[in-house]
């Protein structure tokens, strides 16, 4: 350690002003932070400060996603395998599932972060640590046999136009995970729809009959009896981490605990969801319309985005009354999509993504009652 | 969508080359300093719809290049006549006459195209770019200057859409003007062929085009 | 000349007359001038959409000029009904697709009272003395909007010779890819609309990249379009039906 | 007593070093400063030269906008130097104290009216101690309150425990709450803390609303206070105080000398023996916390740890100040400290669940244990600002310089000591108070 902090107190003088490295500053800032919490202190203002900071903010959020990776390593050789029918062993699995994911997790952390680098570089900003959890989020809710040269595009795809253009982290509207998700689905739909869920389907090692998902079988009207232990526990195709319904609680838990994930936004979307469900069963009439309400929860990536991605605090709304609204009209909007429009069976993405287009409007209306009360005090 | 009224310019004098340095800016500064799109944003709408393919948006572009230069001269040269209460419907009736022959035309000799363009052949009635150059500036100038004129903001109209056009294309489709670019496997990306990335390639143009002329938002 | 006063009515009227009536003039000259032009273009759009389903890539050769020789030498018209017989007084070409797709019910029969007109394209062979392809028009409904196409029977009035398929507004790169050659050349494989006397149409399958070779009536899927295959599934059937009696006709 | 105001939101930061309830026999410092930076927006302009001879209560400087206010020296001595720093702008103004102080005389009122209580306490100085809401400024002399408030319990970390410090001056307290009495049409509060065992001299006090308060700092802010017993708007203003300062006041109206002596809490990590010292404004705080000081790199905050301000172990205590916290400066690197704290440090995340349930005081460091970043935690600020306002959207409307919405979110009722706690917990690391400071500052200009 003292070492290390000894060879980075040699090289430091290169980056900084004058040095000839200095227009890497950036980059050697980043990863000495990373080391090592600056030695600097408080100069304005309050002398002490919270021990907390954005990278340990950003890395809790990263453990919290690590059951559902877990599971979802698992999950992708246990299709795999018993698509196959061959019997498969856990650590099977998961050398299966890790051979495929591992890969898309790299390449989605490097290009990503040497996007973020360089942009950060040019315009003389601190690295944020943002994409800490974008670079995970984004293997977790795509297919284990995606080319990993559409991870890259749709990596570079969610930092520059969905982020950077707008600032960087914290000025970015819409949820960068998801920027990249919703450009895959429409830039390739080819490779992201349809029976492509079980690893192997497009080798034509499996069978693309087994890829079917409820989502997918429910779009086209056909009757589905869900499968409740399975959805709930995720042994179902699906995108790699969205499938477990379990480990997105787990993974909620850690967040809520950890007081990072805003309960009031993945509670209100559960019951926007639970709500707009026990409607449309109450109106009946095919078989998505009589989908028990609580279906809707565990099936498709309706847990992993209530947790994870609708409460992404930039993309999100940010007053507290706000959050409750901005959940809410998720989880109804969820289940409107899913269930009014056959095109896309995935609804939480669309959903999310218009409500962070939204949020800012939600504020403002939060914002303009906190005025209203204000002035009314001076006429009471 | 604003019709920037700019600042009309004052007639030309009598027997002014058509080609003094004038003249020549009323071609050269829509092509970049105001642009009709990028920086006008004026005529957004068919930038996005019809800049599928190459194709069709060269057959687009000179669709609007016809109509625009015609109903500049036109209008220039009623600009005397046309009683001020009616003057925009008859620019419009004008304009939309125009744009009904043009319609015809490809319908008769470029059948495929026009299929393609469908509709947005006939909204070139509604471009504000056309309606704009009528206000701003045939109605106060003389025949040479509004034919300057409808070709520099055609041209400038041109200049943006033949690119973005350029980029949907070879991204979205792996082709250009038709002729396959990346090979048979080369798996297209649908939101390049979908407006939204007529959306994104056109907001990269302007990103380009603002921060090479430096140029700032107004307070 | 004294000086008009552009603001009095009478000026405004007589000005509004004269525009309108150049405009109009000018109008109807082009129309007229181009209506025949535009209809040829029309027809040899319909030409070619119906030689290829029969002859498939021949056509692909073939210039344009020739199209329109090409039909007249080897498609013989006629229009049919439901119950199939042969309507006589209009032409094949006559027929609009989009209004007598309007006679249909939602299960693809016709409804009550209506009496549906049905194009039958019949292909000669090269010299012209026997039928060789029955070229049948469709007409339905994809994800987002109508659907059509020509599909080419062999004359065994059982074989599919070819489809050609065409659309309004499916999304591009899933659904619109049915006027890709790629997909249409799935049904150029022998696929067949009867099992024994029962019809049964062609299906395409949901999924894509499957070898359909063994089934006779069942073609590979389009991935991530699956609602726009069921529309060509349905118009396919329901057309199949529609033209049922003829075809029994035509067979014994 | 009226009944109790609980503050829900919040959070009290026990930090160690807390001062023990004895106090230190007075300790004469050979010098004492005022500084003019401790007051907001004062352009000073000098009334005496260094070498003058002065007497507790002679005139310093003045406020250059209003010559009224006056700033009088503490303690008799000669003015041995006038501090300048950048643009030659009053830093300090130090004086050599006597070892006997000389009090200059003050003639008390006979009867108690507003004119007569606001000339004599111009005349000693006084004044500059009622700070006026909104922007935490001394108090226009012109105007007339809606409102005074006293908090009488201090929350923040360390806080000085008015009990303790203020014990025996019981009868001042009353004579200067008579006096304010007189200054307002409205009331005067005193606010005190439901949880402990106020002095009579609080609890009881005569002729004042009493309100209670439970809860965690910032319950003890005034602004706070305020907002939940009778909010500022748009117009409104309110005139606060500190007990010790009403003390002062009692204090002249009944002897007619200025005598600033108050008990000064010394707290802190680093402090070897945290307790009261009583001395007089303006000391120089080497003389109070010599040989009690156990580390040679620690931070001396004139003030508490959240909006004092450092004045190095040389400098002089601030004007409204009775606590001086010492705590160890942060300037060493931490190797993944993000990910590892080495040592527990207070706060109110769980994500650092060692230090947040297993520890209960802390040795806390000016490390910030971060660097700055773009806004991104939503909901932290929400959490301890127990008042109806945005923080969060007031700050950007600073940021955006929107002065309509800077009032309409409710800038009238913070000062920067409402938000030091929202600094504090910033995951960002964002500088509220600074940003507040200036939205004020910018608001007084135009508003």
């Amino acid at each position: 350690m003292k070492f290390l902090r000894n060879t980075l107190d040699k090289i430091k003088p290169n980056f900084e002003k004058g040095g000839k490295l200095h227009f890497l500053h950036s980059t050697f800032d980043a990863i000495e932070t990373f080391m090592f919490v600056p030695n600097h202190t408080t100069k304005r203002g309050a002398h002490i400060r919270d021990g907390i900071d954005l990278k340990r903010t950003m890395f809790t959020v990263v453990i919290a996603l690590v059951p559902a990776l877990l599971f979802g390593m698992w999950n992708v050789g246990e299709l795999h395998y018993a698509a196959q029918n061959i019997d498969s062993t856990l650590i099977q699995n998961l050398l299966y599932g890790a051979m495929k994911v591992v890969p898309i997790i790299a390449v989605s952390y490097l290009t990503g972060l040497g996007i973020e680098f360089a942009f950060c570089q040019v315009n003389g900003h601190p690295v944020n640590e943002g994409f800490l959890v974008s670079g995970m989020l984004i293997p977790l809710i795509v297919p284990a046999d995606i080319p990993l040269w559409m991870v890259i595009v749709a990596t570079a795809f969610a930092v520059i136009i969905g982020k950077e253009v707008f600032g960087g982290t914290g000025m970015n509207i819409l949820n960068p995970a998801l920027t990249a998700r919703v450009f895959l689905y429409i830039a390739y739909p080819v490779e992201m729809a349809g029976d492509i869920w079980v690893s192997g389907i497009k080798e034509g090692i499996v069978d693309a009959s087994s890829g079917a998902t409820y989502l997918g079988d429910l779009g086209v009207g056909k009757v589905v009896n869900v499968d409740v232990y399975n959805a709930f526990m995720g042994f179902m195709p699906g995108s790699i981490g969205e499938t477990s319904t379990l480990m997105c609680l787990i993974g909620a838990v850690i967040l809520i605990a950890s007081g990072i994930g805003s309960w009031r936004i993945m509670l209100a979307t559960v019951i926007g969801a639970l709500g707009m469900g026990l409607i449309l069963n109450a109106v009946g009439g095919n078989p998505y319309y009589d989908l028990p309400a609580y279906q809707h929860l565990i099936i498709g990536g309706f847990a992993f985005g209530a947790v994870f991605m609708a409460t992404d605090p930039v993309s999100a709304a940010h007053t507290q009354r706000g959050k409750w609204i901005y959940g809410i009209l998720i989880g109804v909007l969820t289940v409107l999509i899913r269930v009014f429009n056959p095109a896309y069976p995935e609804g939480i993405m669309f959903a999310i993504l218009f409500m962070n287009v939204m949020a800012p409007l939600v504020d403002n209306y939060v914002v303009k009652a906190n005025i209203k009360r204000r002035l009314n005090r001076v006429k009471a | 969508m604003s019709t920037e009224t700019q600042a009309v310019e004052a007639e030309v004098k009598e027997r002014e080359p058509l080609f003094s340095k004038k003249n020549r800016k009323l071609i050269s500064n829509p092509l970049d300093a105001d642009n009709p799109i990028t920086v006008q944003v004026l005529g957004v709408c068919s930038a996005l719809a019809v800049t599928v393919k190459l194709i069709p948006t060269l057959y687009m572009c000179i669709s609007v290049l016809f109509v625009l230069i015609c109903s500049n001269v036109a209008i220039s040269l009623l600009r005397n006549v046309i009683p001020g209460r009616i003057r925009i419907i008859v620019q419009l009736l004008v304009v939309a006459s125009l744009v009904a022959v043009v319609d015809q035309v490809l319908q008769a000799y470029a059948y495929d195209v026009s299929k393609q363009l469908s509709v947005f052949v006939g909204l070139i009635i509604t471009n504000c770019i056309i309606m704009g150059r009528l206000e701003a500036f045939a109605l106060a100038n003389k025949p040479g200057p509004a034919f300057l004129d409808g070709l520099g903001n055609g041209l400038g109209y041109a200049v943006i859409l033949i690119p973005v056009a350029f980029f949907r294309e070879l991204f979205g489709s792996g082709s250009l003007f038709g002729f396959n670019i990346f090979g048979e496997n080369y798996p297209g990306n649908g939101v390049m062929m979908s407006p939204v990335g007529a959306c994104i390639v056109l907001g990269l143009l302007i990103w380009f085009q603002r921060s090479r002329n430096g140029y700032t938002e107004e307070a | 000349m004294s000086k008009l006063n552009k603001n009095s009515s009478g000026y405004i009227f007589g000005f509004a007359l004269l525009v309108i009536l150049v405009c109009g003039v000018l109008l109807s000259v082009v129309s007229g001038a181009l209506a025949e032009k535009q209809y040829e273009e029309r027809e040899l759009e319909r030409k070619k959409f119906i030689l290829k389903a029969a002859l498939g890539d021949e056509i692909a050769a073939v210039e344009k000029t020739e199209i329109a020789v090409m039909y007249e030498q080897r498609v013989k018209e006629s229009v049919v009904n439901s119950k199939g017989e042969t309507v006589d007084g209009i032409a094949a070409n006559a027929v609009k697709l989009k209004n007598e797709y309007k006679k249909l019910e939602k299960n693809g029969s016709v409804k009550a009272g209506q009496s549906i007109n049905l194009p039958v394209y019949m292909v000669m062979n090269a010299d012209g003395s026997e039928v060789e392809y029955y070229v049948v028009p469709t007409y339905g409904f994809g994800l987002w909007d109508n659907i059509w196409g020509y599909v080419a029977l062999q004359k065994d009035l059982n074989t599919i010779n070819g489809v050609v398929l065409d659309h309004k507004g499916e999304t591009p790169g899933l659904g619109a890819r049915i006027t890709e050659e790629k997909v249409q050349n799935r049904y150029r494989s022998g696929k067949t609309i009867f099992e024994g006397d029962k019809l049964v149409s062609v299906t395409m399958k949901k999924g894509e990249g499957n070898d359909y070779s063994s089934d006779p009536h069942a073609v590979d899927g389009m991935s991530g379009a699956t609602l726009t295959a069921d529309g060509v599934n349905a118009m396919m059937s329901s057309y199949m039906n529609l033209y049922l009696s003829f075809i029994n006709a035509k067979k014994s | 007593m009226s009944k109790v105001i609980k503050i829900k939101k919040g959070k009290d930061i026990s930090l160690v070093g807390a001062a023990a309830k004895n106090t230190a026999p007075k300790t004469l410092s050979s010098s004492f400063a005022i500084k003019p930076t401790d007051f907001k927006n004062l352009v000073p302009k000098m009334v005496v030269k260094a070498g003058e001879e002065v007497k507790a209560g002679d005139v310093l400087f003045q406020d250059k906008a209003n010559p009224a206010v006056k700033f009088t020296s503490p303690v008799s001595g000669e003015v041995a130097e006038v501090v300048r720093g950048e643009r030659r702008a009053i830093q300090e103004v130090r004086i050599l104290a006597d070892s006997e102080i000389k009090y200059k005389s003050f003639s008390a009122p006979s009867t108690m009216t507003a004119e007569s209580i606001k000339e004599i306490l111009l005349e000693s100085g006084l004044w500059a101690y009622v700070v006026q809401r909104p922007f935490g400024t001394i108090a226009d002399p012109s105007a007339t309150p809606k409102a005074i408030h006293v908090s009488c319990f201090d929350s923040a970390p360390l806080g000085v425990d008015y009990n303790h410090s203020l014990s025996g001056d019981a009868d001042a307290f009353a004579k200067g709450l008579e006096a304010l009495n007189s200054l307002t049409a409205g009331e005067v509060h005193v606010n005190v803390n439901a949880k402990s065992d106020n002095a009579a001299m609080f609890a009881q006090a005569k002729g004042v609303q009493v309100n209670s308060f439970s809860g965690s700092h910032p319950a003890g802010l005034v602004g706070v206070q305020i907002h939940h017993v009778d909010p500022i708007n748009k117009g409104d203003v309110v005139w606060t105080l500190s007990p010790q300062h009403v003390v002062f006041i009692g204090r002249l109206l009944s002897t007619g000398t200025l005598d600033l002596t108050q008990k000064v809490a010394i707290a802190g990590s680093d402090v070897k023996t945290p307790q009261y010292v009583e001395t007089i404004v303006g000391v120089n705080v080497e003389a109070i916390t010599n040989e009690n000081v156990s580390n040679n790199n620690a931070r001396y905050i004139s003030g508490n740890v959240l909006t004092g301000s450092n004045i190095g172990s040389t400098g002089y205590l601030g004007f409204f100040d009775h606590l001086v916290s010492i705590i160890p400066e942060g300037d060493e690197y931490e190797f993944m400290g993000w990910l590892f704290p080495s040592y527990p440090r207070p706060t109110i995340s769980n994500s650092l669940p060692i230090s947040k349930f297993l520890k209960k005081n802390f040795v806390a460091n000016t490390n910030p244990h971060g660097e700055e970043r773009a806004f991104v935690m939503t909901g932290e600020y929400e959490k301890v600002l127990p008042m109806d306002v945005m923080p969060v959207q007031l700050l950007k409307s600073i940021l955006a310089q929107d002065l309509e919405a800077m009032e309409n979110l409710g800038i009238y009722e913070v000062i920067e000591e409402d938000l030091a706690l929202c600094e504090f917990v910033c995951t960002s690391k964002i500088e509220v108070q600074q940003i507040l400071s200036g939205g004020l500052d910018l608001m007084a200009e135009e508003g």
